[in-house]
C-alpha cells in the first residue's frame, strides 16, 4: 500500500473536515462583513449546535431531520438574543461600523466563557459524548480509500447550505439588503433598509451556519464543552480566502483540511496542531490580501 | 485689493505642479495640472464640488501619489517622500471634515502638532534634554493657542469643543510645525460670519507677516476674491482658468462651470 | 500628556516599595504570593495597555512574549549562570526584539486582522515552547532554579516580594514619564486619528512599530519577574485563557489609563480566590461566572470601572 | 488618586491579616489538635478536566466520612478543607500556599493532573509539607522521588505501558507493535517504559506516533499505523482521541489487530463504546485498570453502595473508584503512627507502606527512593457490553523506561 494511498486517503478526509471547516469559517465572515465583528465566539456557537442536536435526539428522541429545523432555529435565536442585547448595548447602536473594536471582540470572548459555562455545569456534557451520524452504515471503497457515509452527508449538506446562501445572497430581497448592510451600514439605513432588524438575521443567520456545522462535526470531532477550539481552524481557512468572500471560505476551508493531512503524513503528526496558525501568520503577515483579492490593508483617507 | 506680482514667465514658485495626473480607476480626477504657487503668496484653489480640488491637495501632502506628473517644492521634488515628511519640509495642512485626536485636549493636539519641532530624548527617563524640549514645545503651543484665541479651551477635550474652534485647533495644529506653507481644505466652510472675517484678517497676517504661503480651496467666494492674490479654477481635474481674483469673476468659462449654461448668458 | 509625572504620583510609587517590604513580614505566605501574582499582572496588564490602550493596536501576542521573558529568565539563569538582575533585562530585550521584528510586516494590517495575526504567532510561540523539548523541556514543563541576586538566592515569596514591588516601582515610573512624553503623545495620536498624526509628521508605521517592541519588552520584564516567586513553568500555562485574562483585566478595569489598569489588575486577579471559596455546589460555575462579569463589564462600563468611577466622580462635583 | 496608595485597599489588608493571627499562635504540628486532624483536599472540581475530579474526590470525602463515623483515628476526627485546583499550575500553586499558610493543614491530599502537581513540587519541599496525590499518574513528580511527595495510587504511566506491553508480546504473541501516545509528559513515559519492556521481550516497535491532545483529524497517523503493519498497537490517548483512533481503526480495516488503551483514555467504557458506535471496532479491545472492582463484583456493589450513601444526588463513574487507595494509604499511615504526629513522622510512616487492599489489583507501596505506590495493574477485555479481567497480573519492574 505504497505512499500514493495514504495521499488519496488523506485528501479524501481532508477535503471531508475542510468542507466543515469552510461552514464555520463563512459564519465568521457573514458577521465580519456586515458588522466589522470578529466573532471569537463562534466555536462555542458550533459546540451549543452539537449539544441542542444531542439533547434534541436522545433527550426528545425526535428524528434526525428534525435537527436541521431546530438547531439552526434555536442557534439563530441565541445569535439574535447576542446581538439585540449585548453587542447593540456595547456599540452603543453606532451606525459607524468600527466604533470601538476592542469592547465588540471582549464581548464575543464573554460570550464564549458564558456557553461554555452553561453547558460545562450539566453533569452529562463531563464525559466525551458523540452525536449519532447522519448516514450510518458500511464505508464505501473507492480503491483503497475508505470513504464513511458520514463523510458523504458532510460534503452534501455543506453543499446544500452553500448554494442556499448562494442564492439567499444573490437574489433574494431581504439577501440584498443584508449585503447592502455589509456594505455600508449608514447608506442602507437612508435606503429605508431595518438596520438593526439586519444585524438581527446576519448574526442569526451566522449562529445558524455555526449549528449546522456543529451537527456535522459532532459525529466526527465528539463533543466536549471545549470543542470551540475549532474556531482558530474557521479562522485560518477564512483568511486563507480573503476573509470576505463565500468561494474564499470553502477553498481556504479544503485547503486547510487537505494540508493538515499531508502535514500529519509527510512532516509530523506533532505539526498538525500548529498548521491553522502557521497558515494564518503566513498569509497575513506575507500576502494580507489572502487569496480572493480584498483589500484588508490599506485604509482609505 | 492686495498688490498682486505679475504671473512669471518660468516655473519658479515656491510649489510647482507639472503634468500632475491622478486616476481612481476610470476616473480621472486631475488631468495633466500644471500650477505654479509663488512663495509669500495666497493662491486659492476654486471649483465646483468633485473637481478634484482635495484630491490636488492629497497628492501634494503625500496622502495619495499621481499616476503621472511631478511635484516639486522649492526646487526638491515630493515624489519619493513619505507624508508624514512633508511636514519637515515646510508644508502643513488642514483637514476638510474634522480630524483630531478628540480624546486628546486641545494643548495636547498642538503638542502632536509640534512632533516634527521637538527635541528628541528618551521617553521613558528624566533629564534636562527632556525638561528643555517639552519647556519649549509647551511654550510655543501656548503661544499659538493665545494666537487663535484657544488659549481659554486647552485642558477641554478636542472632541468636545464647537465646530468653529475645533476649526481652529485644526490650524493651531498646522501652524504649530511653522510650516512656510500652508494648505487650507476649505477652512470657511460652516463658520459664522464674525469666523470668517476673523479668519481673513488671520490669513492676511500671517502672509503679510510671516512670510506664510497659503494654497486655500474654499467655496466661500468673498473670503476667496478678498484674500487671494492669484486663484486657479477647476473642474473635473482640469484647469479652466487661472489669474487675479478680479479676471476670474468675469471669466465665462468659470460661470458656466459653477452655474451651468444658460445661467452664464443671462 | 506631557511635560513630566507630577511628584505625587511618583511618591505613590515609594508607599509601593513600602508596602513590598513591610508586608512579607507578617503576612501568611498565601497573601504574599497573590501580591506577587497582581505585581506581575500589573506589569503585563500595563505593557498589554500600552499597544492596546493608549495606541490602539489589536495586539495579541502578549502571552508569546511573557514566555520568551520567562523561558530566557531561567534559561539564561541555569544554563549560563547569569544572575537575575542581568538575565531579566536580556530576556525582556529578547522579547521586545522579537516583537519588533514581528510589528514589522504586521503593523500594516488593519486592526482585525493585525489581531488575527499576533494570536496567531502566539500560538506558535506555544507550539515551539511545546516541541522544543532540548530547550524548554517541552511537555514536561521547565524546573527553574532559584534565581540569584547579589549572591543572594530567592527561594520563597517573603524575599521575592520587596525585589518584585522594586521592579513594579521602577515600570510604573517608567511608564509615567513615558505617558507624559512625545512618544506617549504620539502613541495616542495614533489611536485617535492616523492622519492627524501623518499631517504633523509622525511616522505612523514606526510608531505602531514600536508601540508592539515596548508592550513585549513589558511582557518581558513580567515573565522575569514570574521566574522570581515561581519555580515551574509549563507551555499550557501561555495559552489563550491567559491572554484572555490579562486583556480582561485592561478592559474591564478601564483601558487607556494606567490606574484603570491597576484597578482591573485587582478586580480581576483577587475574584478567582474569591469563586474559589464559593459553597462546593457551585464552584462548577466559576467559568459561567467569569463570563456574566466580564460581559456585563463590557456592557456597562465601556471605559472600564475606572472611567465610571470618574464619571461618578463628575457627576458628584457638577 | 492612585488605588495603592487609597486608604481603602490598605484597610483591606489589614482586615485579611488580623483574622488569621489566631490559629498561628499555638507552637505545635500545624492541622493537629488533642481531637482534630486537617487535611487539605483538592482536585479539579471545574474546568475541562472536572470528570477527573469530582467523584474521586467524592471517593476520598466518603472514606474519611466513614472513619470519622467509626470514632475517628486513635480519638482524633479527621476535618476537610476542600479546594477546586482546576487541573493548571497557577489554580494549584495557589490553593497549596492557601493549605498550607491559612488552613494551617496537617497534610496535603489531592492533585489529579501531573504537571499542576510538579508546579507545587519545590514550595512543599522547601515548606516540608507532605503532598499525598489523589489520582494523578505523576510521573514527573514521582521521578525522581523526593521525600514529602507520594503519589501514583493507580499506577504511572510506565506501569501501563510496561503491562500493555507484556500483555501483547506474551499474550497475544505480537512481534511488530505500534504505539501511539500524546506529544506530553505522559505520552513520553508511556512511549518509553513500553519501548523498554517490548525490546527486552524480543518484539520490535514498528511505529511512534506523537498525536496532540486537540487534534482534529487523526486520519494521518493512523494511516501511518496500519503501512507499519503491526500485530498490536498500543494508545496512550486520551479519551476524545481515544474514541477518534478506535473509529479511524474501524474505518480502515485494522479491526483483527488489538487495540490496547491505557486507563485514562476510558474513564467511562459504555459512553466509550456509544462514542465508538462501531462494534468491529471493539472486537480486540483492551484497557488496563488498577482495581479488582471488574475481576470482583462484590467490592464494586461495595463501593458504589458507599458513594450513593454519602452522594445520594450523584450517579458515580468508574473513575469514582481511582480516588480510594489514595485515601486508605493516609487512613493507614495515621492509624500506623498512633498519637503522636508530626509531619516529618507522617512521611516516615508513610514511607513504609505496604497496603493490600481486595480494591486494588496489587499492593500499595513505597520505600526509600520509590514514591509510585502502585506498580501491578490488570489488563481488561472489554467487547462494548461486558468487561472480563485477564487472568495475569502485570508488574512493572522499576526499570524499564526510567
Amino acid at each position: 500500500m505504497g505512499t500514493w494511498n495514504l495521499i488519496w486517503q488523506g485528501l479524501a478526509s481532508g477535503v471531508v473536515t475542510g468542507c466543515v471547516y469552510a461552514l464555520v469559517a463563512l459564519s465568521l465572515v457573514i458577521v465580519y462583513k456586515s458588522t466589522d465583528v470578529v466573532n471569537f465566539a463562534g466555536g462555542e456557537l458550533v459546540m451549543i449546535g452539537a449539544y441542542l442536536g444531542l439533547f434534541i435526539l436522545l433527550g426528545l428522541e425526535w428524528p434526525y431531520v428534525a435537527l436541521f429545523v431546530m438547531v439552526p432555529i434555536g442557534s439563530f435565536v441565541l445569535g439574535g438574543l447576542f446581538t439585540r442585547f449585548s453587542l447593540d448595548k456595547v456599540s452603543g447602536r453606532a451606525m459607524v461600523k468600527h466604533a470601538n473594536l476592542v469592547p465588540l471582540v471582549v464581548a464575543t470572548i464573554a460570550l464564549s466563557y458564558l456557553l461554555k459555562g452553561i453547558v460545562r455545569v450539566i453533569p452529562f456534557t463531563e464525559e466525551v459524548r458523540r452525536l449519532p451520524p447522519l448516514m450510518t452504515g458500511p464505508p464505501i471503497f473507492l480503491g483503497d480509500v475508505v470513504i464513511q457515509q458520514q463523510d458523504i452527508a458532510i460534503v452534501l449538506v455543506t453543499t446544500v447550505v452553500m448554494v442556499i446562501l448562494w442564492l439567499f445572497f444573490g437574489y433574494t430581497f431581504v439577501g440584498k439588503a443584508l449585503r447592502a448592510t455589509s456594505q455600508n451600514i449608514r447608506a442602507a439605513a437612508l435606503l429605508g433598509i431595518p438596520v438593526n432588524l439586519m444585524k438581527l438575521s446576519v448574526w442569526g443567520l451566522s449562529a445558524a451556519i455555526a449549528g449546522i456545522a456543529g451537527i456535522l462535526l459532532a459525529p466526527k470531532l465528539l463533543m466536549t464543552p471545549d470543542m470551540g477550539t475549532v474556531v482558530m481552524l474557521a479562522f485560518a481557512a477564512a483568511i486563507i480566502g480573503g476573509f470576505s468572500s463565500l468561494p474564499g471560505c470553502v477553498v481556504g476551508g479544503i485547503a486547510l483540511g487537505i494540508l493538515q493531512n499531508m502535514v500529519g503524513i509527510f512532516i509530523s503528526p506533532q505539526a498538525i496542531a500548529v498548521t491553522p496558525f502557521f497558515v494564518i501568520m503566513l498569509v497575513l503577515l506575507f500576502k494580507p490580501q489572502g487569496f480572493f483579492d480584498t483589500t484588508l490593508a490599506v485604509k482609505k483617507v | 485689493m492686495a498688490a498682486h506680482p505679475t504671473r512669471a514667465q518660468s516655473m519658479n514658485g515656491l510649489l510647482q505642479l507639472e503634468g500632475v495626473t491622478m486616476r481612481f480607476g476610470g476616473l480621472v480626477a486631475l488631468d495633466h495640472l500644471d500650477i505654479d504657487i509663488a512663495a509669500g503668496s495666497i493662491h486659492a484653489l476654486i471649483g465646483p464640488n468633485g473637481a478634484g480640488k482635495s484630491t490636488l491637495l492629497n497628492c501634494i501632502s503625500r496622502f495619495c501619489t499621481p499616476q503621472e506628473g511631478d511635484i516639486r517644492f522649492n526646487g526638491l521634488s515630493l515624489m519619493d517622500r513619505q507624508p508624514h515628511q512633508i511636514v519637515g519640509l515646510g508644508i502643513a495642512r488642514s483637514f476638510q471634515n474634522i480630524e483630531q485626536a478628540h480624546q486628546m485636549t486641545v494643548l495636547e493636539n498642538v503638542l502632536v502638532g509640534l512632533s516634527a519641532k521637538t527635541g528628541n530624548y528618551i521617553p521613558f527617563l528624566p533629564g534636562k534634554a527632556r525638561q528643555q524640549a517639552e519647556a519649549q514645545a509647551l511654550e510655543k503651543a501656548t503661544q499659538i493657542l493665545d494666537q487663535l484665541e484657544l488659549l481659554a479651551f486647552q485642558h477641554s477635550l478636542a472632541g468636545e469643543l464647537d465646530f468653529g474652534r475645533q476649526k481652529m485647533l485644526d490650524f493651531a495644529r498646522a501652524l504649530a510645525s511653522e510650516p512656510k506653507m500652508l494648505l487650507l481644505d476649505e477652512p470657511a466652510a460652516g463658520l459664522r460670519n464674525r469666523e470668517i472675517h476673523f479668519l481673513d484678517r488671520f490669513l492676511m497676517r500671517l502672509a503679510r507677516d510671516q512670510q506664510i504661503t497659503i494654497l486655500l480651496i474654499e467655496h466661500v467666494m468673498s473670503l476667496v476674491m478678498s484674500v487671494a492674490d492669484q486663484v486657479t479654477v477647476l473642474n473635473f481635474g482640469q484647469k479652466i482658468a487661472e489669474g487675479i481674483p478680479a479676471d476670474i469673476k468675469r471669466n465665462e468659462a468659470v460661470i458656466e462651470a459653477y452655474l451651468g449654461k444658460e445661467a452664464s448668458h443671462a | 500628556m506631557y511635560g513630566s509625572p507630577s511628584t505625587r504620583h511618583l511618591l505613590s510609587l515609594l508607599w509601593l516599595v513600602l508596602a513590598g517590604f513591610l508586608f512579607p513580614s507578617w503576612m501568611p505566605e498565601y497573601f504574599i504570593y497573590i501580591m506577587n501574582m497582581l505585581m506581575m499582572y500589573m506589569i503585563l496588564a500595563v505593557g498589554l495597555d500600552i499597544v492596546m490602550g493608549w495606541s490602539g493596536q489589536f495586539a495579541f501576542a502578549h502571552i508569546a512574549f511573557f514566555g520568551i521573558g520567562i523561558y530566557g529568565t531561567a534559561l539564561l539563569n541555569m544554563r549560563l549562570g547569569i544572575p537575575f538582575l542581568l538575565g531579566m533585562p536580556l530576556a525582556a530585550l529578547l522579547a521586545g526584539a522579537v516583537g519588533y521584528l514581528i510589528a514589522l510586516p504586521a503593523t500594516q494590517l488593519r486592526t482585525v486582522y493585525l489581531a488575527l495575526a499576533t494570536f496567531a504567532f502566539s500560538e506558535c510561540a506555544q507550539w515551539a515552547f511545546r516541541t522544543w523539548e532540548s530547550l524548554t523541556k517541552g511537555p514536561d514543563g521547565l524546573r527553574m532554579t532559584a534565581p540569584q541576586l547579589f549572591g543572594h538566592v530567592v527561594t520563597n515569596d517573603r524575599d521575592a516580594m520587596p525585589i518584585i514591588a522594586i521592579i513594579l516601582a521602577l515600570v510604573l515610573a517608567a511608564t509615567f514619564y513615558l505617558w507624559h512624553s512625545k512618544l506617549g503623545r504620539q502613541f495616542h495620536a495614533i489611536r485617535d486619528s492616523e492622519h492627524v498624526a501623518m499631517a504633523s509628521g509622525i511616522d505612523v508605521k514606526r510608531t505602531k512599530v514600536w508601540a508592539l517592541a515596548i508592550s513585549a519588552f513589558y511582557a518581558g520584564i513580567a515573565g522575569g519577574v514570574y521566574t522570581l516567586f515561581q519555580s515551574y513553568v509549563h507551555p499550557d500555562g501561555l495559552g489563550v485563557s491567559m491572554l484572555v485574562l490579562v486583556l480582561s483585566m485592561v478592559v474591564v478595569g478601564g483601558s487607556g489609563s494606567v490606574a484603570g489598569v491597576g484597578l482591573g489588575v485587582v478586580l480581576l486577579g483577587i475574584l478567582p480566590e474569591l469563586l474559589r471559596s464559593a459553597p462546593k455546589g457551585f464552584l462548577i460555575w466559576q467559568e459561567f461566572t467569569y463570563g456574566a462579569i466580564l460581559m456585563l463589564a463590557i456592557m456597562y462600563m465601556p471605559k472600564g470601572v475606572w472611567g465610571l468611577w470618574q464619571r461618578i466622580q463628575q457627576g458628584r462635583k457638577a | 488618586m492612585n488605588l495603592w496608595k487609597s486608604k481603602g485597599f490598605g484597610r483591606l489588608i489589614g482586615a485579611f491579616a488580623a483574622s488569621l493571627m489566631a490559629p498561628m499562635l499555638h507552637a505545635q504540628t500545624p492541622g493537629v489538635s488533642n481531637n482534630e486532624i486537617v487535611i487539605g483536599l483538592f482536585a479539579p472540581l471545574s474546568g475541562p478536566l472536572v470528570a477527573y475530579g469530582v467523584d474521586p474526590l467524592n471517593a476520598a470525602k466518603m472514606l474519611y466520612d466513614d472513619v470519622n463515623a467509626k470514632g475517628g483515628i486513635h480519638g482524633r476526627k479527621i476535618r476537610l478543607v476542600i479546594e477546586d485546583d482546576k487541573c493548571t499550575g497557577n489554580e494549584l500553586v495557589g490553593v497549596v500556599k492557601k493549605l498550607i499558610t491559612v488552613d494551617n493543614v496537617f497534610v496535603l491530599h489531592g492533585g489529579s493532573c501531573t504537571a499542576a502537581i510538579a508546579a507545587a513540587q519545590e514550595y512543599i519541599q522547601r515548606e516540608k509539607v507532605p503532598f499525598v496525590m489523589l489520582n494523578a499518574a505523576g510521573d514527573n513528580a514521582v521521578f525522581p522521588a523526593t521525600r514529602y511527595m507520594f503519589g501514583s495510587f493507580q499506577g504511572t504511566q510506565r506501569v501501563y505501558g510496561s503491562a500493555l506491553a507484556e500483555f501483547a508480546v506474551k499474550s497475544l504473541k505480537a512481534k511488530r507493535v505500534a504505539v501511539i501516545v500524546h506529544d506530553d509528559d505522559y505520552g513520553k513515559a508511556n512511549l518509553a517504559a513500553a519501548k523498554a519492556v517490548i525490546e527486552r521481550l524480543g518484539g520490535e516497535v514498528v511505529a511512534q506516533e506523537r498525536i496532540p491532545p486537540n487534534i482534529s483529524d487523526i486520519t494521518a497517523p493512523v494511516l501511518n499505523l496500519r503501512a507499519s503493519k503491526p500485530d498490536a498497537i498500543l494508545s496512550g490517548a486520551y479519551p476524545a482521541p481515544a474514541v477518534l483512533l478506535a473509529q479511524k481503526y474501524g474505518e480502515f480495516g485494522m479491526t483483527n489487530i488489538p487495540l490496547l488503551q491505557s486507563t485514562q483514555g476510558m474513564p467511562t467504557p459504555s459512553v466509550y463504546a456509544k462514542n465508538v458506535g462501531n462494534p468491529d471496532a471493539l472486537k480486540n479491545l483492551y484497557h488496563t485498570w488498577s482495581f479488582s472492582d471488574i475481576a470482583n463484583e462484590a467490592i464494586r456493589a461495595r463501593m458504589v453502595g458507599m458513594y450513593k450513601k454519602s452522594f445520594p444526588d450523584r450517579e458515580p463513574g468508574p473513575f469514582m473508584v481511582t480516588g480510594v487507595p489514595s485515601a486508605l494509604a493516609v487512613i493507614d499511615t495515621l492509624q500506623r503512627m498512633g498519637r503522636d504526629l508530626t509531619r516529618e513522622k507522617f512521611v516516615d510512616a508513610m514511607e513504609k507502606l505496604n497496603l493490600t487492599a481486595d480494591v486494588m489489583t496489587g499492593p500499595l507501596q513505597f520505600a526509600p527512593g520509590r514514591r509510585d505506590a502502585l506498580r501491578s495493574v490488570v489488563v481488561v477485555k472489554f467487547d462494548g457490553k461486558t468487561q472480563k479481567a485477564m487472568p495475569d497480573i502485570y508488574t512493572w519492574n522499576g526499570k524499564d523506561g526510567n
